[in-house]
């Protein structure tokens, strides 16, 4: 094998490991601390692929935001001492069935896929070029994704706001 | 090949040269990981040690007094007594603690710090690796940091340590956005997000000159939320002595708390070289324009002065508002970032976008 | 400030005040239930204004407790001593003050630590000091206390 | 709805934390048990009785002159002003007319005291705020202070050098040198303290209305000192019942109206100017003479009760003597500053933030012993 074949199997290793601790962790701020490696593993993947703008937006947004969140607003809800409750034996068997049936309709879908190997070599993206199609409102644009997600993301700020006022005036 | 101080591009090719000659390039690249985590390794332990040192003395001149005088000549080895006395402390185990949490969320904070400093360029080609959004990264792995204080304070199980972790989770996530769109401020006028192309575009020049006035509101901005950041004082909420003992790691003992405490000393020392590197030139020499003459006077200190030298000022200016200012509330935390940074930030983003498009810049 | 002109005016606004002999201060001996109507009195009139408790005591004599309750009028720097006597050493009980003087709460939970005096309708009434040292049982200020490990007779 | 009663709830918890008895901020062995809603305070009570000691009970089996010594150890801060009061009240009981010399050295003692004391509140102040720097300004001024103390009286911090009648020993013949030296120097370095922390903004907006009380809660809450004079309570016993030569001497009591803790805090920089000036006044002209009147061997109070009242530097600190003829008071209580000046910190800290609490309880200039008496 491979040096970057070592990784890639490093890396799938780490996400699939963590993913199966997480969902399986009986205590809610280990299962979070456990999603983090597996969005950490994954920015890792990306920077593998030399994708290091998503890797990089990836770390900001799942690791360092939204898994804070998660876990900031496990600080404030949940006790040290809490545990989830044991599942029963029907219940796991049915979730292990519908996990273990996803996956092998993932990995036969992208088997039977052929994937053509380009012959262009991995372009480095310019921070320019990035600017430029986010804002861009031609062919490959993202204006209008992007003014979208804003105006989601301002009713959602909007909604936080209006549900923290509501609490501080009963 | 020829050790050349002013330039270490040919020193670090060599080394790569030398080393695919011998091995294969995987073992080769193998190899140079290796070298680069032992020399960061080495490199981390001997600023913690030169900052704590230096932030002893330094605390103990704005108090009147001597500071560390006993373990060597004025002290220096202060801090190397200190380390082995932490080294052989007891960890002391904490029965209803989350032991897993507990123990992983040292290694968070001083993993964060560690990925983060690989990305600053030290001289003229001595950076480990040269991303082409290089500033991006370093905001990005540095923000995880946060997620090892607040784990800290959780699995203590003691209230003291919970508060911390909030009041740390508040301060960082908010002083994030100040940091991140400070920087930005800068990157708006040189037009990209790595760091040699930033350092290399200062040669005329530094930026905090170059964009005059948002330039400068950026980077006290930028101090200001970088000194929020580091959960240093006045915003040393999280620890804040007087009221939560210790705060996030009031359970913490021997080398996990001096994880912590290493890890506060890279931070400030990483926020100094951001700083530096992007407000003040990194290792760029100071430049003035056209002055050709005088711009080769300056050529003559090297470029690895230049950095540790800014840096260095950068954290002097730190320490003295920690052992100037008493601590801010919780609530003035907030107020002063949600209130006055940020909206002076975005006005400060946008008149320099201004600045570039009419070109009012030097 | 003649003692003489403050008892006329006391006596003026507490006609059935019975005062001591001479001390340091006027000083007006009370039986135990007359202590919240005097101190509101003394506190409330405009001639007087007594609104300041800067002591209060307990004590232990021979046949009696007392409470006695240094009290101060801020705006005309007056000082009187007002003692209450509890008769009743078996089961000494007293009305509290401390919702006219504030500062009372803890005066009072002191001094029912160290004597047993209980006050009636006091918000709060806990031992202060001793609570929480399990072998210290009873009242140590009172006279017949007696504590042959920590205390040596002399 | 469920969101609602999980939301209630979750509102409705109280959160406990216990600050003491040991914790770097009570300034010694004081118990908090502080309940919060997030950060802001809803109920503070204070759990007393770690260093009770019993100082009155032992009294009842003492003399005077042993006494005294246990009075040191009430504010251990205002050691001499708390001999002063005990002595006092011995002299007047017997109608014993002490020296003019030691009623000047009394009095120079005493604001000695009060700066130094007032220097260490300073100090540990701008440490509960965070600001560290602070503490060791203080505590360097305080050397000086604590250095004339030694000379004269043997000891820095305990001294015991008042007895009932005068004084253990006369003063050091350097005594007058090095207080105008110290107050040379001290007028000279006061006002770095208000570079310092006075004119510092997150100072002021961390004191400026945090822990109000209006002038008529702190008459109430029996609320003396620096502490009732940041009200507007005119309390200071110095002006309204004067004792030694306070009569004599010309000084102002610092009075602000504010209630909050940047009040009480120019009230103690305000003291320390006074104090200074009060200083002055007498340093130069120490008369001549004893420095003890004539005392008996054994000192036995006549009959009757005996209350004196003097000015601590932190409220008012009373002695009360019942004597029945002996040589031990029969009971001897001792109304102590702090420890009325502690009931009022619920009203104070409630409904501010648990950094305010320390704020708060730093500008209260607790001393615990004083409170375990």
């Amino acid at each position: 094998m491979e040096l970057n074949e070592i990784m890639f199997v490093i890396f799938g290793a780490v996400i699939v490991f963590f993913s199966i601790l997480t969902v399986t962790s009986r205590r809610i701020l280990r299962a979070a601390t456990f999603l983090l490696f597996v969005l950490v593993a994954t920015a890792g993947l990306y920077f593998w692929l030399n994708y290091e703008f998503m890797a990089a937006v990836q770390v900001t947004l799942y690791a360092g935001g939204i898994v804070v969140l998660i876990i900031f607003s496990i600080l404030l809800t949940s006790n040290i001492n809490d545990r989830f409750e044991k599942v029963a034996g029907r219940k796991v068997i049915f979730s292990a069935l519908a996990a273990i049936a996803g996956a092998i309709l993932c990995i036969t879908t992208i088997l039977q896929q052929e994937f053509q190997a380009t012959e262009a070599l991995a372009r480095e993206v310019n921070m320019n070029v990035i600017g430029r199609s986010l804002m861009n409102y031609g062919e490959n644009g993202f204006v209008l994704p992007f003014e979208v997600i804003s105006v989601l993301l301002l009713a959602a700020m909007i909604s936080a706001i209006v549900i923290a006022k509501k609490s501080k005036s009963k | 090949m020829a050790f050349n101080i002013y330039d270490f591009t040919s020193f670090t090719e060599w080394i790569d040269q030398g080393l695919r000659s011998v091995m294969s390039p995987a073992w080769a690249v193998i190899t140079e990981l290796a070298i680069i985590g032992i020399v960061f390794l080495v490199f981390y332990a001997l600023i913690g040690l030169i900052l704590v040192y230096a932030e002893r003395k330094i605390c103990a001149f704005i108090q009147c007094r001597i500071g560390p005088n006993r373990v060597g000549p004025y002290g220096i080895f202060q801090t190397i007594a200190d380390f082995i006395k932490l080294l052989m402390k007891e960890l002391i185990h904490i029965n209803k603690a989350d032991k897993l949490l507990f123990n992983l969320a040292p290694f968070i904070v001083i993993i964060a710090s560690f990925m983060a400093l690989s990305a600053i360029p030290f001289a003229k080609g001595l950076h480990p690796v040269n991303l082409n959004i290089g500033i991006f990264f370093i905001l990005a792995v540095s923000s995880m940091g946060v997620v090892g204080i607040l784990l800290a304070g959780w699995s203590s199980n003691n209230k003291y340590s919970l508060i911390g972790a909030m009041r740390s989770g508040a301060q960082i996530v908010s002083y994030e956005l100040s940091v991140g769109l400070s920087i930005l401020t800068a990157c708006v006028l040189i037009g990209s997000l790595q760091l040699s192309v930033i350092v290399e575009s200062q040669a005329d020049g530094w930026l905090i000159f170059k964009g005059h006035i948002p330039a400068v509101i950026a980077f006290v901005i930028y101090l200001i939320a970088a000194t929020a950041e580091t959960n240093r004082g006045p915003f040393d909420l999280a620890e804040a002595e007087s009221e939560l003992t210790a705060g996030f790691h009031t359970e913490y003992s021997g080398i996990k708390f001096a994880f912590f405490f290493l890890a506060e000393y890279m931070n400030m020392f990483l926020v100094a070289a951001i700083a530096a590197t992007i407000f003040w030139g990194g290792w760029m020499p100071f430049h003035i324009g056209n002055w050709e003459g005088f711009n080769r006077v300056m050529d003559f200190i090297p470029p690895i002065i230049w950095f540790f030298g800014k840096t260095v000022v950068i954290i002097l200016i730190m320490m003295w508002f920690k052992w100037t200012f008493p601590r801010l509330r919780i609530d003035q935390l907030l107020t002063l970032e949600w209130k006055y940074l940020l909206p002076i930030n975005l006005i400060n983003i946008l008149l320099m976008a201004l600045i570039v498009l009419l070109g009012w810049h030097f | 400030m003649n003692n003489e002109v403050l008892k006329e005016k006391i006596l003026a606004v507490l006609p059935k005040a019975e005062f001591a002999p001479a001390g340091q201060w006027l000083t007006i001996t009370l039986p135990k239930e007359r202590i919240r109507s005097y101190c509101q009195t003394l506190k409330d009139s405009p001639e007087l204004r007594f609104d300041f408790l800067f002591c209060q005591t307990g004590l232990d004599l021979a046949d009696q407790f007392q409470v006695i309750y240094h009290l101060e009028s801020t705006e005309f720097r007056y000082v009187i001593v007002l003692k209450a006597s509890i008769p009743n050493k078996e089961n000494p009980e007293i009305d509290t003050v401390s919702d006219i003087y504030r500062t009372a709460e803890f005066h009072e939970r002191e001094i029912y630590d160290f004597f047993g005096i209980h006050f009636k309708q006091h918000p709060d009434l806990r031992r202060i000091f001793l609570d929480e040292i399990s072998d210290m049982i009873g009242h140590p200020f009172r006279k017949d206390y007696k504590d042959e490990v920590n205390i040596i007779e002399r | 709805m469920i969101e609602d009663t999980v939301i209630g709830s979750i509102e409705q918890q109280e959160y406990t934390i216990n600050m003491g008895p040991q914790h770097p901020s009570t300034h010694g062995v004081l118990r908090l048990v502080v309940s919060l809603k997030g950060e802001i305070v809803t109920q503070v009570k204070p759990h007393l009785g770690y260093i009770h000691r019993g100082i009155e009970k032992m009294s009842e089996s003492m003399t005077y002159p042993q006494i005294v010594h246990l009075t040191d150890r009430l504010d251990y801060l205002s050691a001499h002003i708390n001999n002063h009061a005990l002595c006092l009240a011995v002299e007047n009981a017997l109608q014993v007319e002490v020296p003019e010399r030691v009623k000047y050295i009394r009095t120079i003692m005493d604001e000695l005291n009060r700066i130094a004391s007032h220097q260490l509140w300073w100090c540990s102040f701008g440490m509960d705020l965070g600001a560290l720097t602070c503490f060791f300004y203080g505590l360097r001024d305080r050397e000086y202070i604590l250095d004339i103390f030694e000379e004269s009286c043997g000891s820095r911090l305990l001294h015991s050098y008042y007895t009932p009648g005068g004084l253990m020993k006369d003063i050091h013949p350097g005594f007058q040198k090095r207080v105008k030296d110290f107050i040379k120097y001290f007028r000279k370095v006061l006002p770095e303290y208000d570079q310092l922390l006075t004119g510092n903004v997150i100072m002021q907006e961390r004191t400026r209305g945090i822990g109000n009380i209006t002038k008529e809660e702190a008459i109430s809450y029996g609320f003396t000192g620096p502490s009732g004079r940041g009200s507007g309570f005119a309390c200071d016993v110095r002006k309204h019942h004067p004792y030694a030569l306070y009569d004599k001497v010309d000084f102002q009591e610092v009075l602000y109206h504010e209630g909050d803790s940047l009040a009480r805090y120019q009230v103690r920089i305000g003291e320390m100017w006074e104090s200074m000036k009060i200083i002055e006044q007498l340093i130069d002209n120490i008369p001549e003479g004893d420095y003890s009147a004539k005392m008996k061997a054994v000192i036995k109070l006549p009959e009757g009760e005996y209350y004196q009242r003097v000015e601590a530097a932190r409220g008012e600190f009373g002695v009360y003597i019942l004597s029945d003829g002996g040589k031990t008071p029969y009971r001897l209580k001792l109304r102590s500053p702090n420890f009325s000046n502690l009931s009022a910190i619920d009203l104070l800290a409630r409904n501010f933030k648990i950094a305010d609490l320390i704020a708060i309880g730093g500008s209260l200039d607790l001393v615990i012993p004083d409170i375990d008496r």
